[in-house]
């Protein structure tokens, strides 16, 4: 593996903190890619919308890249002894764009009106909350059912948004015209969006955190080609490259500039794994044997480095290594085609006259070029131990489609963590989550009562170590049944030009308010 | 007088390029013997750049040769050039056939057919339809086809209604021939000529579209073609040039070989007669 | 550019206006020649009319051309001799001194005044280009010469028919153009290429008499090519006689008419059709062909808001056709004479009228036709399908009609012989045939069907005048061996005359009179009779009896 | 009076063109198997029954297909193509805000292509057989034959990276604020690859179709008529030949205009340009249909719209053709 200039977020913003003081103006121009269809976050959460929304909404808490919880709209929390009652306490003067105040009337409205109605995820997290009131203007109060330790990782700006009342309480909310020029409270204020050419936000002056934000302006380009935005950060036409808008080879490459720089921060939040989903419904992805033929037959290594270019780590369970819950010493999913020859053959599985033992479909995951490549890897490394696969290459909409229908046998997939493994990983292991029609539901048809009872358990434990305990068994009963290939855990590589500082502060990156980034001159 | 065939024979770079057209498709139908292998099959070192004695048009991303995804891709791409134009000459002669040798209201009615098909800009009408049945070479292949007939429809139509008012043709119809054989051995071998000369020029724009499908990623993933070899390597062009440099290369000259072909049968077939389609 | 000053003056009587002296053409390689004109001299006058008379290939044109400096390059060129123009050689002139030359004191005419006009710019314009040659003119005086000018050509309203295109205008008024724009700047040399020879006889005597007036008006040398003697009387004051690139005669128009010398002179001649010919025969009682009150509009398809626009093809038109008759369909171009044709041959439909064959009434388009009638088409090239043997061609027909293919082909074989071509002809294609020879194959198909009404449309209008002759000759004997009838569609009068029994005269769609064809020729009744009569050219030549030598 | 009978009755049956392709393009579309409503819902995480069939409902997908195209018909004749799905918005708002950026692409494309080319090819015919011919040829051939998307890059990796002329993506300098002259200035720089890449396709179709039809024209009667007049060799390429030439170009103009309007996907994606052939490659892969079955309709208009135009520009040209249509 090459050595790669990567620096930890936190050191450097501390050291640059240390460095200069901030410069205030500039404009940081950085790139939409694929271009968000709305930005209104409470409404759509994709990437894009998060990426540039992020700057303009806000949740009452924010998470640092070591997932400590920070401030965010409420200035303090408490959390009650049984684990039930959780009081926010919010920021003084905050102000809408609109110039509107900001109360506790807003809080509640978002968390018990308009996220359980328009977003999916925050309804399965409000589904723990028994009652939310107000207390005073400043003040919230949330009483769970249950004790739901997951519960403090919810309120991330993508989580749970919060939205304007005045705008939206009593109004269709999709149809609201509102959703055309977004109102939050952050940093940066919508201006200017040409469809397919730029959004435009600009510097919000009242703006709660004195003397914030730093910058006049940032301008989110839209360039839909891959060659074409790294051409754009070369020739300085844009000063950030998020994962994934450049080839990982790229990546390589514009590090390497003279006032470049990159750095792996901000995604400690999702932490996305990547792994080969099996329908467990059909032939043979239902026999274990198949599936750890399936997982010898991969080269993580290789996978990590020629195809992620390095930018990515072998995957040995469904965990993160940065999780608190992670369990070490998984038994090791190492590369041996031999391996996987002698379980095809004790399944019976023999090869015809052309060396192939079963053919199954592969369902492409075409969100990018890499996912592209890793299906070609995988598809001939499958190839050479006889199980030949047959492509179905569509576009992104087709792929969910067909996997909320449960109409595969094979596909890459890849789970966000958000946070607490009650909130990220839970979704795709438990029977209750069997629900048609998602494609972030439990899509492979998994249905272990053992797994079910851990994770109920392990979400609602209230001591630290007693999850640890429960989450460890978890771990190792999907890596003994094999019932996901687990691959890589993806870094998603930031690179940016050397001026702009203070670029990562948090576990959500670049989807953060960016109030404090500045530019150097 | 001079035979078409000794006129073609006489036209230098239509010659040579049918000479190259006919190392491609040899090379396209020896692809297993030059390189056994399957092209997908990762062979080397990812990203070496060409080199005699080692992989001679370098490895792609994931180690696997260009030279031979190179000639197996002839096979599809060639293969996908000529059965689409084959659909599309069959739907295309058949309607203007008919509608040239008919007229009155048939005519019309396959006209008016003809022309909102040919309305709607090709390409994205051919995205649409790949992605609708999903990439694969049969749906490019029909894509390629629904929105190239229409031109082949008109010229045919063209063609069949000036051969129509052909005083032999008329002699037939006075020996009380029946239309269809009329149609049959009458006027459609002396409408072919234009014809002939505009499927060649279909199968390099062919070659172009599928290419040009392929670069926004609704090529067939089964199978290695130079639209799909681009296309995987349209975001690598700094770092390594050679991917789509080679399988470009290819395009460039087989379609620029099928066009002096094209232009050599016109200028052989029609001595007196410059075609005016480009 | 110093612009030619070539004034009467210089011109003595010790020169000709123009003298080709040993000139050879030579063609490129693979022609069917070495040279397109072989070592020809001749000279032109001023004052006088030259005809040039060969048939195709004759290499009269590629001479025109020379002299223009017009061969079409770098193929064709003059590969020795001279052409003396008022004593200088042209020849050795460059380019840009030629292009001087031509239309100032040399111009010329063409054969096609359908497409010798560019359609894009009115006539006017085209004109004045020529009057611009030496330098603009004020736009007041360029209208009133080309006003002028147009008036010399009798055209009517010149004033504004000078801001009409081209295609408003008929083919012989496209004509007047064409000398209005060759006399405009008053040239010494005219040359005329088969300037009538695409217009019907009444225009072509109207531009005959124009082109004889403008001569004696400005009394300058034309140069006059034609392939027909009857045009070749009318006009000539001399006469060149070309065969195969080569001078074969060359003398006055009373020698070479009246005494032609050499041989090729003596046969083209003696196959010129003329009005002295009169076929008759006394035809049968019973019609074997009965057309009555045909009529046929055409119309221009009426779009939403375009106009419907109507042209009476054929006003009820009616006559019989009776065993072993040939009845002659003239008319001018339009007249409706080819639609009357291709209607009973139900090539095209008709609105009403009935058309029996043999006593019965054939129904409309579409319906099968009793194959004892069949047709004879006008384009010897264009009637035989290129990609068919000959053999094929002849048998097709019969077999479909459930003749066996044995009996097909030798009723074949025979008929080949019938037309005087070999049986082995059956094994070539069509473009080993010559284009009298493709005729006869043409005539030999029908007769495969044995009908026995023949429709010849225009058979051999575009035919050689000794190739005319010999078809013509072949279908009158066909005639006497079978018995058929034939329906003979011509606009050329003396053809007419030579074969025909009884005529037909049509004009527009009408047909104004019909009967005997000495009858009609010798007594027309109808005006526009008399003037197509009056209009034939060499009329009043009566041609020298000359014994043939084959 | 008659050149405009003749435009409205021309307008008449582009309609019914439109309509027509409406009604294809609406079921081709719906043929896409599987249910849009599930990929919509399914963009936004889990997603219940409830809610699938409430969005199913106001989308009106729950009604029968024929009166789906009815609807949609309805709306299409009153100039309503829906709403988006993705965007919630009315797709002719979507569309239309696209389309200034693709005209733009399009027509400059078409300007420069049909002048250069004709340019080009006459040169080319002029100088028939010697080197600045065979040069023209060979480059037309060479443009011909090259793929749009892999000029695209090439010129982007020359211009834009190692030249530093032009920028690499994109249609204005976001971040600049221009305005003004200087606003058009910025646009035009932006537009001046794109617009070449596109254009030197076109280019080389010109320069090859000029060249053949002036060689044709210069066979035709009246030039030699022309040249029997005397007139200097360059007055009658200028005024008898291209003239008569220009014909079959026009008409060639009106036929690939989609083929054009096409291209412009590839070229949009490549340069980042904010036309709708890439908001129709967007659509596609966002499955929004009604975006998409607009576009089709819009580009179609479009292209009976550049049809008509040059047909009238062929009446304006040919004084024939009144009487002759």
């Amino acid at each position: 593996m090459k050595l790669l200039k990567i620096v930890a977020a936190l050191a450097l913003t501390a050291q640059i903190a240390n460095a200069a003081e901030p410069t205030e103006g500039g404009t940081l121009r950085l790139i939409a890619q694929p271009e968000p269809p709305m930005l209104m976050l409470g409404l759509n959460q994709q990437g894009p919308t998060q990426f540039v929304a992020g700057k303009i909404y806000e949740g009452l808490l924010r998470y640092g890249t070591d997932m400590s919880v920070l401030p965010g709209l409420a200035q303090s929390w408490t959390v009650s002894e049984d684990g039930l009652v959780y009081t926010f306490e919010l920021q003084n003067d905050v102000v809408w764009h609109d110039g509107e105040p900001f109360s506790s009337k807003d809080v509640v409205f978002s968390l018990s009106k308009f996220l359980p109605e328009v977003h999916p995820r925050a309804r399965g997290v409000m589904g723990h909350v028994k009652d939310i009131t107000a207390k005073g203007a400043n003040t919230v109060s949330i009483e769970l059912n249950a004790p739901f330790p997951a519960f403090l990782q919810s309120f991330e700006v993508s989580s749970a948004p919060i939205v304007p009342a005045h705008i939206y309480e009593g109004t269709d909310y999709r149809s609201n015209a509102a959703n055309e020029t977004p109102i939050g409270t952050g940093p940066f204020k919508f201006d200017e969006w040409q469809r397919g050419s730029f959004i435009r936000l600009v510097k919000n002056d009242q703006y709660w955190q004195d003397g914030k934000p730093y910058l006049d302006e940032i301008v989110f380009n839209v360039v839909p080609d891959a060659a074409s935005r790294a051409v754009a950060f070369e020739t300085g036409k844009v000063d950030v490259l998020r994962g994934g808008d450049v080839e990982y080879f790229d990546v390589q490459r514009l590090a390497a500039l003279p006032d470049a720089e990159t750095t792996n921060a901000g995604w400690e939040f999702l932490s996305p794994i990547t792994w080969i989903q099996f329908n467990l419904r059909n032939e043979p992805m239902n026999d274990v044997r198949f599936r750890k033929a399936v997982w010898h037959a991969i080269d993580r290594e290789f996978i990590a480095n020629a195809i992620w270019m390095g930018f990515a780590d072998p995957a040995d369970g469904p965990l993160p290594a940065s999780s608190p819950f992670y369990k070490e010493n998984l038994p090791a999913a190492d590369y041996n085609p031999d391996k996987s020859r002698a379980l095809l053959d004790e399944m019976g599985l023999t090869p015809d006259e052309n060396g192939v033992r079963t053919t199954v479909r592969y369902l492409s995951l075409p969100y990018s070029e890499t996912y592209i490549r890793m299906g070609e890897y995988i598809r001939q490394q499958l190839r050479e131990i006889g199980i030949e696969l047959e492509v179905t290459q569509t576009d992104v909409g087709g792929w969910a489609q067909s996997l909320g229908q449960w109409d595969y046998d094979m596909t890459v997939n890849l789970l966000y963590q958000y946070g607490d493994p009650a909130l990220g990983v839970e979704r795709a292991y438990v029977s209750s989550n069997l629900v048609k029609g998602s494609p972030s539901a439990n899509v492979s048809g998994l249905d272990n009562p053992k797994i079910d009872k851990v994770l109920s358990e392990a979400g609602t434990a209230t001591s630290t170590d007693e999850r640890m305990k429960l989450y460890a068994e978890f771990q190792q009963t999907v890596v003994d049944e094999a019932y996901f290939g687990y691959l890589v855990r993806v870094n998603f590589p930031t690179v940016y030009k050397t001026k702009v500082r203070n670029l990562v502060g948090s576990a959500i990156g670049l989807n953060d308010t960016m109030a404090d980034v500045w530019i150097a001159e | 007088m001079n035979s078409p065939l000794s006129l073609f024979f006489g036209n230098r770079a239509a010659v040579i390029a049918l000479a190259c057209l006919a190392v491609i498709t040899l090379l396209a139908l020896g692809a297993s013997l030059i390189y056994p292998q399957s092209p997908w099959k990762m062979v080397g070192a990812p990203f070496q750049p060409p080199a005699w004695g080692g992989h001679l048009m370098g490895t792609d991303m994931l180690g696997r040769d260009i030279a031979a995804g190179l000639v197996h891709g002839a096979r599809v791409s060639l293969l996908i050039g000529l059965v689409s134009t084959a659909i599309a000459l069959l739907i295309g002669v058949g309607i203007g056939a008919v509608a040239g040798y008919f007229g009155g209201l048939v005519d019309d009615i396959l006209m008016r057919f003809t022309e909102v098909f040919q309305t709607i800009p090709s390409l994205i009408f051919a995205i649409v339809l790949v992605a609708i049945m999903g990439p694969s070479i049969n749906s490019i292949v029909i894509a390629i086809s629904v929105v190239s007939w229409p031109s082949v429809s008109r010229l045919v139509r063209a063609e069949f209604m000036t051969l129509r008012r052909r005083e032999y043709v008329e002699s037939s119809q006075v020996l009380g021939l029946p239309g269809w054989r009329i149609m049959l051995t009458d006027i459609l071998p002396n409408a072919m000529a234009p014809v002939i000369v505009t499927a060649t020029l279909m199968v390099a724009t062919a070659i172009l579209m599928e290419s040009g499908l392929s670069f926004l990623g609704l090529g067939d993933p089964d199978m290695i073609s130079w639209g799909y070899q681009i296309g995987a390597a349209r975001t690598m062009l700094r770092a390594a040039w050679w991917m789509s440099f080679f399988p470009g290369v290819a395009i460039i000259i087989t379609v620029l070989c099928l066009n002096l072909v094209g232009e050599g049968l016109s200028d052989a077939l029609n001595p007196n007669l410059k075609r005016k389609k480009p | 550019m110093r612009p030619m000053n070539v004034s009467s003056g210089q011109s003595s009587a010790a020169h000709p206006l123009l003298e080709v002296r040993g000139l050879t053409v030579a063609l490129p390689e693979g022609a069917d020649r070495s040279n397109a004109v072989e070592e020809i001299s001749y000279q032109l006058h001023s004052g006088k009319i030259t005809c040039i008379v060969g048939e195709s290939g004759s290499g009269k044109s590629m001479t025109a051309n020379a002299i223009m400096g017009l061969l079409p390059k770098p193929h064709v060129k003059v590969s020795a001799g001279q052409l003396l123009f008022n004593g200088s050689d042209l020849l050795a002139r460059p380019d840009s001194e030629m292009r001087t030359v031509r239309g100032a004191d040399i111009s010329m005419i063409f054969q096609e005044p359908m497409t010798a006009l560019n359609p894009l710019l009115t006539v006017g314009e085209q004109i004045a280009e020529v009057l611009c040659k030496n330098g603009p003119l004020p736009r007041k005086e360029l209208r009133d010469r080309i006003t002028k000018l147009l008036a010399d050509m009798n055209l009517p309203e010149p004033e504004t028919l000078q801001d009409s295109y081209p295609f408003r205008l008929s083919g012989g008024q496209r004509q007047r153009i064409m000398i209005a724009m060759a006399l405009a700047l008053n040239p010494k040399l005219l040359i005329a290429d088969e300037p009538t020879t695409a217009l019907d006889v009444t225009t072509q005597k109207q531009i005959l008499h124009l082109i004889r007036e403008q001569q004696k008006r400005h009394g300058m040398g034309v140069m006059f090519i034609t392939h027909d003697f009857g045009v070749v009387a009318e006009i000539a004051d001399h006469i060149v006689v070309m065969e195969k690139g080569e001078v074969v005669e060359e003398g006055s128009v009373e020698a070479v008419l009246n005494s032609p010398q050499h041989p090729y002179t003596r046969k083209l001649i003696a196959a010129v059709p003329t009005l002295d010919d009169h076929a008759s025969t006394t035809p049968s009682e019973v019609p074997l062909l009965s057309v009555q009150n045909i009529c046929k509009t055409f119309k221009t398809r009426s779009g939403m808001f375009t106009k419907k626009r109507e042209v009476n093809a054929l006003r009820s038109v009616s006559f019989d056709l009776h065993e072993g008759e040939i009845i002659g369909l003239v008319g001018e171009s339009g007249s409706g004479k080819s639609t009357l044709a291709r209607s009973v041959m139900q090539l095209s439909d008709i609105d009403s009228g009935k058309i029996a064959i043999n006593g019965e009434q054939i129904g409309s388009l579409g319906q099968k036709l009793p194959s004892f009638i069949q047709f004879v088409f006008q384009d010897p090239y264009a009637s035989l399908n290129p990609r068919r043997r000959i053999g094929s061609a002849l048998t097709i027909g019969p077999i479909h009609h459930g003749v066996p293919k044995a009996e097909a082909i030798s009723r074949a074989r025979e008929m080949l012989d019938v037309v005087g071509l070999d049986a082995s002809a059956m094994d070539r294609f069509p473009h080993e045939f010559s284009g009298g020879q493709r005729q006869r194959i043409g005539i030999a198909r029908a007769l495969t069907m044995q009908p026995r009404v023949l429709i010849a449309d225009e058979a051999v209008s575009a035919l050689d005048v000794s190739v005319q002759k010999q078809v013509l000759r072949l279908l009158e004997d066909i005639r006497l061996k079978m018995g058929i009838a034939i329906l003979f569609v011509t606009h050329d009068l003396r053809v007419a005359a030579t074969i025909c029994h009884r005529l037909l005269v049509m004009r527009k769609g009408e047909i104004v009179e019909e009967g005997p064809t000495r009858e009609i020729f010798e007594n027309p009744k109808s005006e526009y009779t008399k003037s197509l009569l009056e209009a034939v050219p060499g009329k009043n030549w009566h041609k020298p009896v000359l014994e043939e030598r084959v | 009076m008659n050149r405009l009978s003749y435009l409205i009755g021309r307008l008449v049956k582009g309609v019914f063109v439109i309509l027509a392709i409406g009604v294809l393009a609406f079921l081709v579309i719906r043929l896409v198997p599987g249910d849009p409503v599930a990929v919509i819902a399914g963009k936004s995480g889990a997603v219940d029954a409830e809610y699938m069939d409430n969005l199913r409902q106001k989308l009106g997908l729950d009604q029968p297909l024929v009166v789906q195209l009815g609807i949609f018909l309805k709306g299409l004749v009153q100039g309503d193509l829906g709403q988006s799905y993705r965007q919630g918005a009315p797709v002719s708002a979507i569309i239309l805000e696209r389309l200034p950026a693709t005209l733009l692409l399009t027509l400059s494309a078409s300007a420069i292509s049909i002048l250069l080319g004709v340019l080009a090819g006459a040169m080319a015919a002029r100088r028939r057989g010697t080197w600045a011919d065979s040069a023209i040829g060979t480059l037309a051939l060479l443009f011909y034959a090259t793929p749009l998307f892999w000029m695209g890059l090439m010129a982007i990796l020359l211009f834009s990276l190692v030249l530093g002329w032009f920028p690499a993506f994109g249609m204005v300098s976001a971040d600049m604020r221009y305005e003004g002259i200087r606003h058009v200035l910025d646009v035009l720089h932006h537009l001046i690859m794109p617009m070449t890449i596109l254009g030197l396709f076109y280019m080389a179709v010109y320069a090859r179709l000029t060249r053949a039809s002036m060689l044709e024209v210069s066979e035709m009667d009246f030039v030699r008529t022309a040249r029997a007049k005397g007139l200097p060799e360059s007055y009658i390429t200028r005024r008898h030949i291209l003239r008569n030439a220009l014909l079959p170009i026009i008409t060639f103009a009106g036929i690939q205009a989609g083929h054009l309007i096409g291209g412009t996907v590839l070229i949009e994606t490549v340069f980042g340009w904010p036309g709708i052939g890439r908001l129709a490659f967007d659509s596609l892969l966002q499955r929004d249909y009604p975006v998409l079955l607009g576009i089709f309709i819009v580009t179609s208009a479009m292209v009976v719209i550049f049809n008509i135009l040059t047909d009238l520009l062929y009446t304006l040209v040919d004084p024939r053709i009144e009487v002759n249509k």
